[in-house]
């Protein structure tokens, strides 16, 4: 298959990825949404690679991989902490702050 | 793009190559020792909050953290007198990390600021003692209770401390000097996140409102994810663009220096996939500098955030981040510069102009000092898109000169308290001349440096920025720049207005008395807004000195 | 000698100086001081005189310059003395008449309090003056011209008490500086026609320049003339001058300072006759002003108002006859000299009346004063016939004079001018007639004040008398002197040129006719104030007289159209200030704000929203980017 | 020339003085508290004798520059700490100097703590502070009328808005209700409005050294702002702004001078902030601190941009005229003395800036001299105006009449300084007023023309004012009025003395001016217009040996 057929469903990840945290509101789907940019980015970066035939976008995914890890960890801490203060897990909730 | 079958042919040629070794990576130590000492003593917080009971922690952190910080800067400091700055600047770490004057200079910047605010983290007279009598700081006694609860309680009654914000502000130092060093867009990545996380995280830790202070981290986590999703797929791009990551490599494929390979030649015949890629990076850097329209998570987390927690991300995250969109910019992406200039002219202008207009009916002098960072990461932009050496040291000069003004401001909003904490509100601030005239004084003179008034660092910064844009022809530009400077001269003479000819309320705040911790944090903030603005010669020479990027 | 011209000036001024800063304990002997200031600075005028007549004519002229006063590049404008023929004849009759005044002074200002502060201004005004007449260029004389103007405002407001007199003092000040726009615009043309505004320079180039120049020139003096010298249409302030103590009236406002017109028209008569629009000019408004001032007068029933429209009148002659050119000036000044004396005689006979009655000005409750009030009466009688050109008295030299260069002047308008000049004195004699029946004849129509008091009319202190015994006398004779053997043509030839020129009538044809119109007047004036008794409370008049009393509504005229005129554009200019121009800046302000208060509905605290306008952001920035490639 | 830097020390001496006097001890008691006023006193009146050893060493036809010093400063942007002075900056400097002691004298007791809360210890702290800030003003202003570096001068320019500020919106009559509101207002509008004008100036301050940075004046390829490299490099052809460069350069610092000094439209905040200030402050403001914008306009308006500022010339020119009118105007309509006198301030700026544009010797030598006896005629009628609305607490007009008679020596200075503004002859306003109006008649006769009529508006609004307040009925308010005593005579004296002495002999001061106007003259390229019929020394002779008369 033409690779650049997986470079088209990465943007396409991408863009579902971001439409997701414009329209999601849950705090944890709206993370998922992030993940998932994350993940297009990867397949980007892993068909790069096999475009240029260099192995450093593969290196670089697992890079991703690990960092989406670090982010999961942070995220989800204070996602929790927040849930357990507001019993809410949306992210409209947390408009305390404006203008 | 036709699949090309200089693909198959790779595959032979890779088949042939087994037998090569992979060359061991040559580390130079030395030369990444800042980071290094800054990331050990982040390790070894960890360990000493693993190991050490938790009376000594304090101290112990703040040992820890100093050492690391003033071993860092000292390396810096050899580095730069090795001529690692100058003529002997380089690449190390198999090319992930420049050793050049940028970096230099930017890191000495940041472990400057990292010790200041530590100074404020490590403040423990402005917060009434607990119950048990022990000295608390601004931080939740432990950020795992819910807010209100009965555990929150008992660990305020016991005393407790989060300690633990000194070894996360040491990972975050770390992580933004990496950042402005990065050579490589991945380590540029890497770094991105590792100060970023460590950021959210002491957003979520104040004392007081901690429903603010976690909203903030919410907010500040979530589009901070965002926007590095958005810089990660630029990266992609880029790198399905140069088939690299490596400044050095981009630019040469963007001059077209580089080798021509079959597949270079396949991706680089569409520059669509540069010039996504690098406004896609751009979102990413934007952000972490809160221009416009990338803004908008500045003012509710620098709101929300501990008032230490937002003085060092207000100065060091900016720092960082617009390091990195210089190297980007000044190192990898020249060639395109007329490209993404008139993108960046647009930006520029919107973040003066947007970041001066709201701050005018702001009424939350946190939330003030936001958009007033706002205002000035569109001046400092001007800087960053002259694209000359000029703009580099100017740029540089303005950072360093622009995060002791906000550290200092920002410390002072700790003293200004009542008995919900810091007294935020701007009309609390009525009278305060009258009340505290040293301490008004103070931020009075924080605010004319904001100004740009001279004999301040503010104006010294601004007219660097300001004749690095004029010389690169962007006179527009210097002509917004000063006409919002004007707007935003408004608000900033409005506090001062506030504080010294209105009316002291009868309720109205006390201005505590800190301890020498943020008393050193406030004079070096004094110290520093009038030396580089009454002598400025020596920084600037400094910062043009280390103005050249090496890639 | 010469060396002695500073002095002249220096006297009054040291004791304008001493008495005005001098504080209350000179309040005892201040004013003998003043006195001796003027008298002193006479005696210096007199030794300056006679040295000047033991000189020949040509050596007569004498300059003195003090200092170097604003140098810049061209621009020299030096302090220097020039005391020549013509300054001569001012110096004397200022510091004589000035010092006679003061010495009269001393007796109508002894029950004020702030005597000592009269005869600083006094002085002051003598200062002034003689600078003003001194000056060898005209910079120099805008000083005392000024000066004199300023001692005027003190003097007409020296009652600060009485919002009229205040009133009457500004107005005065203003109508002058109105004036004076015209002779700092002559100075400017001069300078930046020749590069100088000294005498001498100026008036020898004063050929090389154009037509236009000069006329332009001219007619700018003749503004300021008209100014100082109250003439039409500059001529409102002078009634109101009246305000001021009695002795200044007789001073400056009939004497010497109104006269300043008169004499910087025939000091500038170099340009002058260079310029005949502007001469044409002048003729036009002295004799426009000279009946003015003269009908003005027929329906004053304040006695010195009415004197004040004569003197208006009388200047109106002496501008006429100066702006007759080489035939006039000569007389001008001659009448210039003989009117000093004449009205300043009349004004302290106006004020010893006024003395005597209590400070009523009006003559319709006088009556009959010539019983309780001799002295007075006979040398205000002296002063009357002198004014209306009795033969043989001070006025009628001088006066008949004018009348036959009016005549002289040729053509037309030398008709017109000779015809106005005898209406004037008609009128003259009319309305002088009238003040004199109705002050001196008739019965007494003086009536018990509000607080019951009755006057008294007395004989004025000899410090009163002395001074108008020598006015009546030089009222007298002064004509004879100056006409004999034509002394005083002769006197100022060399300076102000003379020309007999032809008139149509004869010498004594004109004098002829002159008599006939003066006893026609005295005679319509008997019939209607003599024979008749003169009501207590004046008759509604005529329109004529009705605007006569209004000054023939010119103040009406300037109320309606430059202070009501004023006041509106000052209003709208203060509103368009607040809301114009500071509306602008607090409207940009505004402006701000609004849009800031706008703006920051987009933080609206949701991190979608947050999320979106980051996305939004992301999508310009790539479409931005890609398109500028494109384009 | 000595190595003494005299004009450092001269300058440095007041702002030393301001550090002392904010660090000196509160005063406890009233006593205290007028022994602390004397150190700034004293102060400024060593700075007077400093700023008169410079204009006694000052050598008139020597070098353009005197007693100048040079240091690197911020070498990288080519700036340096240049000092220097001309004839005109000589006479501001000296002019500054007599001001700043008479108005800490008249604003002795302006400051003081009121009755409530008197002797407490924060309300004396800011007594000092008063006049620590008087003195941190002065320091400004003389290191900016020294300045010979386009950016040292800037600085200051800038910097003083700071403490006058302060002195606008801290110190006043009373410190709460509608007044302060008022009054801070005020303080922000002049802030905020001389801010913009000042940023608008940065943004030409850059334009400047872009294009000597470009065009390779200064060393090292940085540019300079030295203004004799620049007026030097300007001259011989090494330097050449482009047309429109010039233009919007030249815009660009009439501004923030405009706004500064102020030129109509811009006038807007001087009403206010004179209004509301302090008369000392007003004082201040109009008197010295405006000075800088019109001393500015005549030092870098006219050298560093000639060309546009012949082109822009004539326009400014009728601004400047109808500033001049519109401010007459203006000043006849207030009901508020210290209004008046602000809008009488605008119509003299008018005089002043006509001057300066008019490009003749005479219009500008006139208007350094109208700078100069501007400040001491205007400092004369405010403070004696100030000392008159302290005995009633009012600034209303209406509410005084009579005056003259009970205090008659507070009149009659009033009356002089009313005199001395609108000119009279014999004062020393009127050389400086007939010098500009000559001057610009010489080039645009019309334009003089039209000038005159503020001569006569301005006999109106002083002479509505004195009698409106000062005759008529005694008003029963008024009738206690205590006349001028030894210190208000003090401050009034010296006031006087200078505008008669200036009036009879102004030689001194505009013999230290002409060499520095004539340098300025042909740095703009321009000669004063010559007689349409000069005077040939044939007819000089002539007209003498006739005897001057004809």
């Amino acid at each position: 298959m033409n690779p650049v057929n997986y470079l088209y469903l990465a943007a396409l990840l991408f863009t579902i990825g971001a439409t997701g945290v414009l329209v999601r509101r849950n705090a944890i789907v709206l993370f998922m949404c992030v993940e998932l940019m994350l993940n297009a980015s990867n397949l980007a970066l892993v068909t790069f690679s096999r475009l240029h035939g260099n192995l450093d976008g593969q290196i670089i995914a697992f890079f991703t991989m690990v960092v989406a890890a670090a982010e999961v960890v942070v995220g989800l801490a204070i996602i929790v902490s927040v849930f357990r203060t507001r019993h809410s897990a949306s992210v409209d909730d947390t408009n305390l702050m404006k203008l | 793009m036709s699949v090309p079958d200089t693909v198959h042919s790779l595959w032979t040629v890779a088949a042939s190559s087994t037998t090569q070794t992979i060359p061991t990576p040559h580390i130079e130590y030395g030369q990444l020792s800042p980071m290094l000492a800054v990331f050990g003593a982040a390790a070894l917080g960890i360990l000493a909050e693993a190991f050490l009971p938790r009376r000594n922690r304090y101290w112990a952190q703040i040992g820890i953290a100093m050492a690391g910080l003033v071993g860092a800067f000292v390396a810096v400091v050899v580095l730069a007198a090795q001529g690692y700055a100058g003529t002997k600047a380089h690449l190390a770490a198999m090319g992930a990390v420049a050793v050049d004057g940028p970096s230099l200079f930017l890191q000495g910047t940041i472990v400057l600021i990292a010790v200041v605010s530590v100074l404020g983290f490590a403040e423990r007279h402005l917060e009434p003692r607990s119950s048990t009598g022990a000295p608390v700081d601004a931080f939740a006694p432990q950020a795992a209770t819910v807010p209100g609860s009965d555990a929150e309680k008992s660990a305020a009654r016991s005393g407790f401390a989060t300690t633990e914000v000194f070894p996360l502000t040491m990972f975050a130092v770390g992580g933004m000097l990496l950042f402005p060093a990065a050579s490589d867009l991945l380590t540029m990545f890497v770094a991105l996140e590792v100060f970023s996380l460590p950021l959210y995280l002491l957003c979520a830790l104040a004392r007081r409102r901690r429903l603010l202070s976690q909203e903030a981290a919410v907010k500040y986590f979530l589009l901070g994810a965002f926007s590095s999703a958005f810089f990660l797929f630029g990266l992609a791009l880029i790198y399905g663009y140069a088939g690299t990551v490596s400044i050095g490599g981009i630019a040469d494929v963007v001059s077209g220096t580089a080798t021509p390979t079959p597949a270079l030649a396949n991706t680089t015949a569409n520059d669509a996939l540069l010039l996504i890629g690098l406004a896609m990076l751009g979102v990413g850097l934007l952000f972490k500098v809160g221009a416009v329209p990338f803004h908008a998570w500045t003012p509710d987390v620098y709101q929300g955030a501990p008032t230490p927690v937002t003085g060092f991300m207000a100065s060091a995250t900016k720092v960082a981040a617009f390091g990195a969109t210089l190297r980007l910019l000044y190192a990898a992406f020249p060639g395109v510069t007329w490209d993404w200039r008139p993108v960046l002219w647009g930006v520029a202008i919107l973040t003066m102009v947007v970041g001066a207009i709201i701050a005018v009916t702001q009424t939350d002098v946190k939330r003030l000092l936001a958009y007033s960072s706002i205002a000035h990461a569109g001046f400092i932009l001007t800087g960053v898109i002259a694209m000359n050496k000029a703009g580099v040291s100017a740029v540089l000069f303005y950072l360093g000169a622009y995060s002791f003004v906000t550290l200092g401001a920002f410390a002072v909003v700790t003293l200004v308290r009542d008995a919900g904490g810091e007294a935020t509100h701007l009309s609390r601030w009525a009278g305060l001349g009258r009340r505290s005239p040293l301490v008004a004084a103070t931020f009075a003179l924080f605010l004319l440096a904001f100004a740009g008034i001279p004999l301040t660092s503010g104006f010294a910064g601004k007219f660097a920025v300001f004749q690095a844009a004029a010389s690169s022809g962007a006179t527009p530009l210097v002509i917004v720049g000063v006409l919002s400077s004007a707007v935003a001269a408004f608000f900033y003479i409005r506090v001062i207005v506030l504080m010294f000819f209105s009316d002291p309320r009868p309720d109205g705040p006390t201005v505590a008395v800190p301890s020498a911790f943020t008393a050193t944090a406030i004079a070096l903030g004094v110290l520093v807004t009038l030396g580089l603005g009454i002598l400025p010669q020596y920084f600037l020479h400094l910062a043009d000195q280390a103005s050249v990027f090496v890639r | 000698m010469d060396n002695l011209i500073p002095v002249l000036v220096g006297l009054p001024l040291a004791g304008a100086a001493v008495l005005l800063l001098g504080g209350r304990r000179l309040d005892r002997f201040g004013h003998w001081l003043g006195v001796l200031a003027s008298t002193a600075s006479f005696g210096v005028g007199l030794v300056l005189f006679f040295d000047m007549l033991s000189r020949s004519t040509a050596q007569r002229p004498a300059f003195e310059h003090l200092f170097t006063w604003v140098p810049v590049a061209g621009f020299q404008a030096q302090v220097g003395f020039q005391l020549d023929q013509l300054s001569v004849v001012f110096v004397l009759l200022i510091t004589g008449v000035g010092s006679l005044i003061h010495l009269y002074s001393v007796g109508y200002m002894a029950h004020d309090e702030r005597r000592r502060r009269f005869f600083g201004y006094l002085n002051l005004f003598l200062a002034a003056m003689l600078l003003l007449v001194l000056a060898d260029n005209y910079l120099l004389l805008y000083v005392g011209w000024e000066g004199v103007g300023l001692a005027s405002y003190l003097l007409i407001g020296f009652w600060q008490h009485k919002p009229s007199a205040a009133t009457a003092a500004k107005k005065a000040f203003l109508v002058n500086r109105v004036g004076d726009i015209g002779l700092s615009v002559a100075i400017m043309l001069m300078f930046s026609t020749f590069g100088t505004f000294a005498f001498g320079p100026v008036f020898g180039a004063a050929h090389t320049a154009s037509q236009g120049t000069l006329t332009g020139i001219g007619l700018m003096l003749l503004l300021a003339a008209c100014g100082k010298s109250a003439q039409v249409p500059l001529q409102s302030w002078l009634g109101d001058a009246m305000e001021g103590p009695t002795p200044v009236s007789a001073l400056i406002h009939a004497a010497t300072m109104v006269t300043a017109g008169v004499y910087l028209i025939t000091r500038s008569s170099a340009v002058f006759n260079l310029a005949p629009t502007a001469q044409l000019a002048t003729v036009c408004v002295g004799a426009v002003t000279l009946l003015f001032g003269a009908i003005v007068g027929c329906a004053k029933d304040d006695i010195k108002k009415a004197l004040a429209g004569s003197t208006m009148s009388q200047i109106g002659y002496m501008v006429m006859a100066a702006g007759l050119g080489p035939i006039g000036y000569v007389f001008a000044i001659m009448h210039l000299v003989t009117h000093g004396f004449f009205k300043a005689g009349l004004f302290l006979g106006a004020g010893s009346v006024m003395h005597g009655m209590n400070d009523e000005v009006d003559m319709r409750r006088y009556g009959g004063l010539r019983k309780h009030m001799p002295l007075t009466f006979v040398t205000f009688g002296l002063g009357y016939l002198a004014i209306i050109g009795f033969p043989g008295l001070s006025g009628y030299f001088s006066k008949d004079k004018i009348i036959e260069a009016a005549f002289a002047h040729g053509g037309t308008e030398g008709w017109i001018l000779g015809t106005a000049a005898l209406v004037g004195a008609a009128v003259t004699a009319f309305y002088m007639t009238r003040v004199m029946l109705m002050t001196f004849f008739g019965e007494k129509r003086w009536q018990p004040d509000a607080e019951g008091h009755e006057p008294h009319p007395h004989e004025s202190p000899s410090t009163m008398g002395i001074p108008m015994v020598v006015l009546a006398v030089g009222s007298v004779g002064a004509g004879a002197l100056f006409a004999w053997n034509s002394s005083f043509v002769k006197w100022l030839t060399p300076v102000t040129g003379h020309d007999e020129g032809h008139s149509p009538l004869s010498s004594w044809t004109v004098s002829g006719i002159t008599f006939a119109v003066i006893a026609l007047g005295v005679l319509v004036a008997w019939t209607m104030y003599g024979r008749q008794p003169v009501q207590a409370t004046p008759p509604v008049g005529s329109l004529l007289t009705r605007a006569a009393r209004r000054d023939l509504l010119q103040d009406d005229f300037n109320h309606v159209v430059l202070v009501g005129g004023g006041q509106h554009l000052t209003r709208f200019l203060v509103y368009l200030d607040a809301k114009g121009f500071d509306g602008v800046v607090n409207g940009i302000a505004a402006a701000v704000g609004g849009t800031s208060g706008r703006m920051r509905k987009l933080q609206n605290g949701y991190v979608r929203s947050y999320a979106l306008s980051m996305f939004g952001g992301a999508l310009v920035l790539v479409a931005t980017t890609l398109l500028m490639r494109a384009v | 020339m000595s190595s003494f830097p005299l004009l450092t020390v001269a300058a440095a001496l007041p702002a030393v003085g301001a550090v002392l006097t904010a660090a000196l001890p509160a005063a406890t008691s009233a006593k205290r508290r007028d022994i602390n006023k004397t150190l700034p006193l004293g102060i400024s009146v060593l700075t007077l004798v400093l700023a008169a050893v410079v204009a006694i060493r000052f050598k008139p036809g020597g070098a353009r520059y005197q007693m100048t010093e040079h240091h690197s400063w911020i070498s990288d942007f080519g700036i340096g700490y240049s000092l220097g002075v001309d004839g005109i900056a000589v006479v501001l400097i000296l002019l500054t100097a007599v001001l700043v002691p008479v108005v800490m004298l008249a604003s002795w007791h302006d400051a003081d703590p009121v009755a409530n809360d008197a002797g407490t210890f924060e309300r004396n702290r800011r007594t000092q502070g008063f006049f620590a800030l008087i003195l941190a003003v002065e320091a400004m202003v003389v290191l900016s009328f020294e300045a010979t570096d386009v950016f040292l001068f800037y600085v200051f320019f800038e910097a003083m808005l700071i403490p006058m500020y302060f002195l606008i919106g801290g110190f006043g009559d009373r410190t709460v209700g509608e007044d302060a509101r008022q009054r801070s207002y005020a303080a922000v509008k002049f802030l905020l409005y001389n801010l913009l004008g000042g940023l608008i100036m940065l943004a030409a301050v850059i334009g400047l050294y872009v294009i000597t940075a470009k065009q390779g004046i200064g060393t090292d390829g940085h540019g300079t702002f030295d203004l004799s490299t620049i007026t030097q490099a300007l001259a011989s052809g090494k330097l050449h702004f482009s047309p429109v460069a010039e233009k919007a350069l030249f815009l660009g610092f009439m501004f923030a001078f405009a706004v500064k000094a102020p030129l109509w439209p811009l006038h807007t905040w001087l009403p206010n902030a004179m209004g509301e200030a302090t008369p000392g402050v007003a004082v201040l403001i109009t008197a010295v601190v405006d000075k800088v914008g019109t001393y500015a306009m005549l030092r870098f308006c006219l050298q560093l941009f000639p060309d546009a500022s012949k082109t822009f010339g004539p326009a400014i020119l009728v601004l400047s005229l109808i500033g001049i009118i519109y401010g007459a105007l203006l000043a006849v309509g207030q009901k508020d003395i210290k209004r008046l006198i602000a809008y009488a301030s605008i119509s003299h700026f008018g005089f002043i800036i006509m001057g300066i544009f008019a490009m003749t010797s005479q219009g500008q030598a006139g208007a350094t001299l109208y700078m100069v006896n501007h400040g001491i005629s205007t400092a004369a009628l405010l403070l004696v105006a100030g000392f008159l609305m302290s005995r009633r607490g009012s600034r209303l007009i209406a509410d005084y009449g009579g005056v003259q008679k009970v205090a008659p020596v507070l009149a009659g200075t009033f009356m002089i300084g009313g005199l001395a503004t609108l000119s009279l002859p014999g004062l020393a306003p009127f050389v400086s007023e007939f010098l500009v109006l000559v001057g610009t008649f010489t080039r645009y006769p019309a334009i003089g023309i039209v000038a005159t009529i503020g001569i006569v508006l301005a006999a109106l609004y002083v002479l509505v004012l004195y009698q409106r307040t000062m005759t008529g009925p005694v008003k029963p308010e008024v009738s206690g009025f205590r006349d001028l005593h030894a210190r208000e005579l003090v401050v009034v004296t010296p006031l006087i003395a200078l505008l008669l002495f200036l009036g009879v002999y102004p030689k001194p001061v505009s013999d230290i001016v002409n060499p520095a106007v004539r340098d300025t003259m042909s740095d703009v390229h321009r000669t004063d217009p010559a007689p349409a019929h000069p005077i040939t020394a044939a007819q000089v002779a002539a007209t003498n040996s006739q005897g001057g008369g004809q």
